[in-house]
């Protein structure tokens, strides 16, 4: 039999104002099992908390109710309190007389009633409660993370720091992200590349660090310190463990296609490294586009030509590191925490008609801009129309393309391309003085360290024309484009005769960030950027332990904002890992195997992936839950017809038991 | 056409069981009443003689699939019963490469009992919108076009009653149950090895018989099989004391198709509709 | 119950947003009647449907369910589970002669305190005014 | 809905329309209406004339009354609705209106208004389609006698074949090709441009000639820039506006404005056999036929 006792809290006066708390506790007294009741004027004080200690010892009581605030404001204090009395700390139930009832309640009377039922519910449900203890697990002290750009490389660097193991994924054949691929950075000017490819670098040679470039992240199984990852390792067609990076190959290999990196605005070759400063800074056979490939592929009935065989770089190669036997490679690896920093993608703009829906060579994206003038870049830091060569002297540029438009399902604001358009117009007026630029924008937005001064200096200094409004249409004129727009401030069209046109274009998630969190189990939004456990107070945190989120996979964010995400997502992780073991919080679900009759409706429900597969002895497939990936949802247990499934502190009995002593008194 | 039907299981029967297909054969015999079907089991290819269709072959044989330590095993199945071959291979209680289907084309079942037999087609025959089986290895009889959905008249008229009406209407109901389970033993969907009903801890049904008690079985039971029965309406027919049972079957089989445009059992792989969700949905709930 | 006529309602609230909408009423004071009995449950869809006909059965006068909005669930999906039961829990209940009225889903969040009371107080007088339940 | 036959070589199963012209096709578009009708019967397609007909309105109804400029429409929609045959509608301006009527009608308390002011029981079980969508059907087999070879079209659309996209259906509203491979079947080259769907000023003709002057003036110079022998319209206030004021832009922009702006279904009739003058080519304001005659076309 169980000897509990019930605690009422006056709270002062905030709940014996309203409710009569020595009848609350005269009528616990009568409430079956109950051996003690008593009364405090604060129940959470040292001295109230003191009274249940003694208590417990004094009447032996195994269980303990507290009526009083809300078991949110102090649940976790009283089970520490029955704890250091040496209870288990899960012997305990609130009933929640302040906020539920004397705060909300005039009448004493009504209020009083319903306090003695409150306390009632609890008793009952607390007879029924069972002493849980949390399990230890182990961890793996290592750290994946996904996406090597800005964000991604400090994260690693940061975890690296610490002492622990890091494999940093990229998908592409070098790190370094979208920052790599810009000019400079605003508001400061910094040339992108310089203070990017230092940490690049670090990243190749930090020994507590494995760059697995080329390569993405298939399947994610586990749980929070112990998960194991399937990391597919493309197939590269270069022995990276012999090639020096001299550069023989991509010099001379005859097969050119458009460059990724540079946007369409440059070549690469077919084995080639992504841009000068790639790490690593060795090559890839992209066999899509390899001559050796057609040569391999060509079929004689479809008659032609027979290509040439080509295979100059295996010829060339000093070091002998062309191996055509390569496979695409699945790996294994075991980590305890996970940094997601899969960045984003510039927005499409071809969807907008009225800009020429892609047709028009001189219409570019800031993007492409940005290689345009880079000095690295195709044109060596010319900014020149991509149609003809010629040295661009009328620019407008158009703001918010894929960015707060409902028509393209993109109403969000991305953030940094008022920013960087402001930049873009300094820029090329150093470039070039002779340069007009013309912004036509919605707001400007400039909220961040002198980002409005920025923002003024591109039109006070460097004489860009702002104008607010959209651009209705753009059309090929000659050499030239038209381009329509509206003043809405002087409420006048206007038109301007432009040799390059530069679209803003926002910020999107990246490709397949809606299957990576599916693999991983975490949430995204429906423009597939990723969720944060809470967006104000657990920023880097998702609902699914041990799984980070950092920089604009995230959502839109500039540089700076990136590198503190990633390194708060760093200091996480290693928060996580520098512990010897972790506990698991015991209110989870549990599966009766003998009640279970494998119909595995728990599975399909389980958001969290927790139901596994478990056979018995007598060889029926039944439910079993992985307590360490089980969040205590209790969406298994009504989904289970034979009541196989129970949800510790909050069984079935105990929900039960807490309606029946409302309605059968 | 029946003769025809017989015909065709007794062939299929003889050669599943001589090429060693299956082990044993469940489909229908003539009782011992010598009118009404009821089940057979056929181990040897000299006993498929026995076997016969007719439109008194009433009982849902998927039911016997349930057994799970049995080899393979060939069953006769109408459009109904596929239906429930669906619903239990989905919820994993049956093994597809296990069960070897002979669908049958019903031609409608009549209401029959021990020594009587009517010409009346049975109510559920009314509302049938599956003739032909939606599962099959092999079929008997011809594909037939189904007709349009049903209404639900008998539905309709209890809703057009006061609230107050139907709660007297169900209260005598439950006066009436005996809680005997034959329902349960019948519907192809009632298979826990532990019933609720039967739990004491937590107690959801009290062990007396009593209205509240019987109410509680009645419908829980019903909502154990919304977007899960498959309208075979076994559980009325066993029923002793004739509960309308299928009144409440039918109350949610209509909202389930309503809301959530579903019918239990037409295929293996769509998840019925409470172990699913659509988030943009609107089911008329806190809107 | 303070008096046979007063309605027992029942209520079932999710702990994170629906429990903490009715911390917070009471935070601000917002006052509304003292009939509802809460229940702290994690999730709107951990409320089985079997407990709401046992309420019922056993003669309580109405039950209301509360758990995060769509879209915000802790456990992300529990709710859309709930409503999809609770839809055709409300119309088997209805047919069975307890009026639809009577079982109330609401969403409330964290923040909405003195929603959740106009909620529970427009819920009481609607109950009253209905009166007990006329069948078992 | 007539739909389209699969083999175009046996006569082809007859495709019928009711025909709902409007006002300008009675008037100052004459020879749109004499073209269509003649490629229409060349190609086996047959107009019925509505008997009992209105303006849709489109002048001035919808600037002045919401209700009124649905109610003209749906007067017409509710005679076209009770023939059971899909409309066809040549004028860009009408077939604007009664497609917007036909899509606000959808709304039930809209029907239910306008029902009410009409005194009509009105449905929306009615298909309305432009000339140019019904002679566009590319499984209508074009007899072509005299191909339009030399010839370079710049297509026109203008505003209200492609706008509202929701309503009007239209390819691409930015970059429309109906018309575009229509004249290529035809032989024509078409130019590519990016003003198809620009406004010629239309709207404010009246009161604003200025704005009419520059837009349509724009429209016309990178039309002759791509090097367009004429342009094809499929509107009536369209082809007025580029056509008539072609003399006040030689006299404004002190060059000479002179280029032909020709109803698509002209240019059908062209290829399909017809003359000139059947076609009614002497009624432009911007005479085509010196251009015509030098391409071997009249």
């Amino acid at each position: 039999m169980s000897r509990i006792g019930v605690f009422v809290c006056h709270c002062g006066t905030n709940i014996g104002g309203v409710v009569d708390v020595p009848k609350v506790v005269e009528a616990a007294k009568q409430m079956p099992l109950v051996v003690f009741a008593d009364e405090n004027k604060y129940t959470c004080s040292e001295l109230g908390q003191a009274s249940i200690r003694n208590a417990i010892d004094e009447h032996r009581l195994d269980r303990v109710v507290v009526a009083a605030c809300s078991p949110r404001m102090h649940e976790n204090t009283f089970r520490r309190t029955v704890a250091a009395a040496g209870l288990n700390p899960y012997l305990l139930e609130i009933a929640n007389i302040r906020e539920h009832c004397s705060w909300v309640h005039s009448d004493h009377d009504e209020a009083t009633v319903k306090a003695i039922d409150h306390v009632q519910m609890a008793v009952a449900k607390v007879a029924r409660h069972e002493a849980l203890f949390p399990k230890t697990i182990g961890l793996t002290k290592r750290a994946l993370v996904i996406g090597g750009g800005v964000t991604g490389i400090q994260a690693a660097l940061d975890i690296a720091a610490t002492g622990h193991e890091v494999v940093l994924v990229e998908r592409e054949p070098s790190v370094g992200g979208r920052m790599a691929q810009l000019d400079k950075t605003f508001p400061t000017l910094d040339c992108s590349a310089c203070i990017l490819t230092p940490k690049m670098v670090d990243v190749a040679q930090h020994p507590n660090i494995t760059l697995l470039s080329y390569s993405e992240v298939k399947e994610v199984r586990g749980f929070v310190g112990n998960f194991e990852v399937d990391i597919l390792k493309k197939a590269k067609m270069v022995d990276h463990s012999k090639c020096t990076g001299c550069g023989t190959c991509w010099q001379k290999c005859p097969g050119k296609v458009s460059s990724e990196f540079d946007l369409g605005l440059g070549q690469r070759t077919a084995i080639y490294i992504p841009f000068a400063q790639a790490v690593p800074n060795k090559p890839v056979i992209d066999l899509e586009n390899c001559r050796y490939q057609t040569f391999l592929k060509w079929d004689e009935s479809q008659g032609g030509k027979k290509p040439p065989e080509c295979r100059i770089c295996e010829k060339i190669c000093p070091t002998k590191s062309i191996d055509w036997e390569q496979q695409d490679e699945i790996v294994t690896e075991k980590f305890g925490a996970i940094v997601v920093a899969t960045g984003f993608k510039t927005f499409d703009h071809s969807v907008y008609g009225e800009y020429g829906g892609g047709r028009y060579p001189d219409v570019i994206s800031s993007l492409q801009l940005e290689r345009l003038m880079s000095a690295a870049g195709p044109t060596e830091g010319e900014v020149v129309r991509p149609s003809d060569g010629a040295h661009v002297k009328n620019v407008v540029f158009v703001q918010c393309v894929g960015s707060r438009d409902d028509r393209v399902g993109r109403p969000y604001c991305s953030k940094v391309c008022c920013m960087y358009t402001a930049k873009h117009a300094i820029m090329l007026k150093e470039h070039d003085p002779d340069v007009q630029c013309y912004v036509f924008y919605i707001d400007v937005r400039a909220g961040g360290k002198d980002f409005e001064e920025f923002a003024r200096r591109a039109q006070d200094e460097s004489g860009a024309i702002y104008l607010r409004g959209r651009v209705s249409h753009i059309y090929q004129d000659g050499k030239n484009l038209k381009v329509l727009g509206e003043d809405s401030l002087i409420g006048r069209p206007v038109e301007i005769e432009a040799d390059l046109v530069v679209l803003a274009t926002g910020m999107e998630a990246s490709d397949n960030a809606d299957t990576l969190a599916q693999t991983l189990n975490i949430s995204y939004t429906i423009y597939n950027f990723l969720i944060e456990a809470h967006p104000k107070l657990r920023p880097v945190e998702t609902q699914t332990d041990g799984v980070f989120v950092a920089g604009s996979a995230v959502g839109p964010r500039d540089i700076p904002e990136c590198v503190a995400h990633g390194s708060a997502a760093a200091v996480k992780a290693v928060a996580l890992l520098s512990q010897d073991s972790l506990k698991s919080d015991p209110l989870t679900s549990i599966v009766d195997p003998m009640k279970c009759v494998g119909c595995f409706a728990c599975k399909v429900v389980c958001p969290f992936n927790a139901i596994e597969e478990q056979v018995t002895r007598d060889k029926r497939t039944v439910s079993s839950i992985n307590e360490n990936l089980c969040k205590g949802c209790g969406l298994c247990v009504v989904a289970c017809r034979p009541g196989a499934i129970n949800l510790r502190g909050f069984t079935s009995q105990q929900l039960l038991s807490e309606v029946l002593t409302l309605v059968r008194e | 056409m029946a003769s025809d039907f017989t015909q065709q299981i007794r062939e299929k029967a003889r050669e599943l069981l001589e090429d060693g297909t299956v082990e044993c054969v469940i489909g229908y015999e003539t009782g011992s009443d010598g009118i009404s079907a009821r089940p057979a089991f056929i181990y040897n290819a000299a006993d498929v003689e026995r076997l016969v269709f007719d439109n008194t072959c009433t009982h849902n044989l998927v039911k016997y699939l349930l057994n799970k330590k049995a080899k393979s095993t060939a069953v006769v199945v109408k459009g109904c019963d596929s239906r429930a071959l669906n619903l239990l291979l989905s919820e994993r209680q049956i093994e597809r490469d296990k069960a070897f289907v002979v669908g049958v084309v019903c031609p409608g079942i009549v209401e029959s009992r021990w020594n009587e037999r009517s010409e009346q087609l049975q109510k559920r025959c009314d509302w049938c919108r599956q003739h032909t089986p939606v599962v099959s290895d092999f079929m008997v009889g011809d594909p037939v076009t189904e007709q349009p959905p049903a209404d639900f008249a008998d539905v309709a008229e209890e809703e057009a009653k006061t609230a107050e009406e139907r709660a007297a209407f169900w209260q005598q109901q439950a006066e009436r149950c005996i809680r005997c389970y034959a329902c349960r033993q019948a519907c192809p969907g009632c298979y826990c090895t532990d019933c609720f009903a039967e739990s004491l801890d937590p107690e959801w049904v009290g062990i007396r018989i009593a209205p509240a008690e019987s109410q509680m079985w009645n419908t829980i039971r019903a909502f154990h099989l919304a977007g899960r029965c498959i309208s075979c309406n076994e559980c009325e027919r066993v029923c002793p004391v004739n509960l309308p049972l299928s009144l409440l079957n039918r109350k949610l089989e209509q909202k389930v198709l309503e809301l959530f445009d579903y019918r239990a059992g037409m295929s293996e792989d769509a998840p019925a509709p409470l172990i699913t969700f659509k988030k943009d949905e609107k089911l008329g709930i806190a809107e | 119950m303070s008096e046979n006529s007063a309605p027992l309602i029942i209520g079932f609230l999710c702990n994170w947003c629906s429990y903490a909408g009715a911390d917070m009423a009471g935070t601000s004071r917002a006052a509304y009647p003292s009939n509802i009995r809460i229940l702290r449950v994690p999730c709107s869809g951990r409320v089985d449907p079997m407990m709401i006909v046992k309420c019922f059965q056993e003669g309580a006068d109405a039950v209301l369910v509360a758990g995060c909005h769509p879209g915000d669930c802790h456990y992300n999906e529990g709710n859309y589970y709930g409503r999809r039961r609770f839809a055709l829990l409300r119309e088997l209940l209805d047919f069975m002669g307890v009026e639809r009225e009577r079982f109330r889903v609401e969403w409330v969040s964290a923040s909405e305190g003195k929603r959740f009371a106009k909620i529970v107080t427009d819920f009481t007088n609607e109950m009253t005014k209905m009166g007990p339940r006329k069948a078992s | 809905m007539v739909q389209a036959e699969s083999s175009s070589l046996e006569p082809v199963a007859k495709r019928v329309y009711s025909y709902y012209p409007g006002c300008s096709l009675h008037a100052s578009a004459k020879e749109f209406d004499v073209s269509a009708k003649l490629v229409c019967q060349k190609l086996g397609i047959e107009l019925r004339e509505l008997e009992d007909w209105i303006c849709c309105g489109a002048s001035a109804a919808h600037s002045t009354s919401h209700l009124l400029s649905l109610a003209l429409p749906a007067h017409t929609l509710k005679q076209a609705g009770e023939k059971g045959l899909p409309l066809a509608v040549p004028c860009a301006m009408c077939f604007s209106r009664l497609r917007i009527t036909l899509h606000e009608l959808k709304k039930k308390e809209t029907l239910d208004l306008v029902s009410r002011t009409l005194e009509k029981e009105l449905s929306t079980d009615v298909t309305v389609e432009s000339m140019l969508d019904v002679l566009a059907n590319e499984s209508i087999s074009l007899p072509v006698t005299k191909p339009l070879e030399r010839l370079k079209v710049a297509c026109y659309y203008g505003c209200l074949l492609a706008r509202p996209p929701e309503v009007i259906g239209c390819d691409d509203a930015e970059n429309p090709q109906t018309m575009d491979r229509l004249m290529g079947r035809l032989g024509a080259e078409v130019a590519d441009w990016g003003l198809k769907t620009s406004c010629c000023g239309a709207g404010v003709s009246f009161p604003r000639l200025d704005i009419v002057l520059k837009l349509s003036h724009r429209i016309l110079s990178l039309a002759r820039s791509t090097g367009a022998d004429c342009i094809a319209v499929a509107c009536p206030m369209c082809h007025a506006n580029l056509d008539m004021y072609q003399k006040d832009m030689t006299a404004k922009h002190k060059e000479k404005t002179n280029l032909p702006v020709l109803y698509f279904t002209q240019l059908m009739g062209l290829a399909l056999g017809f003359s000139p003058k059947e076609l009614h080519l002497d009624r432009h304001l911007t005479d085509p036929l010196p251009m015509l005659r030098e391409k071997g076309l009249a």
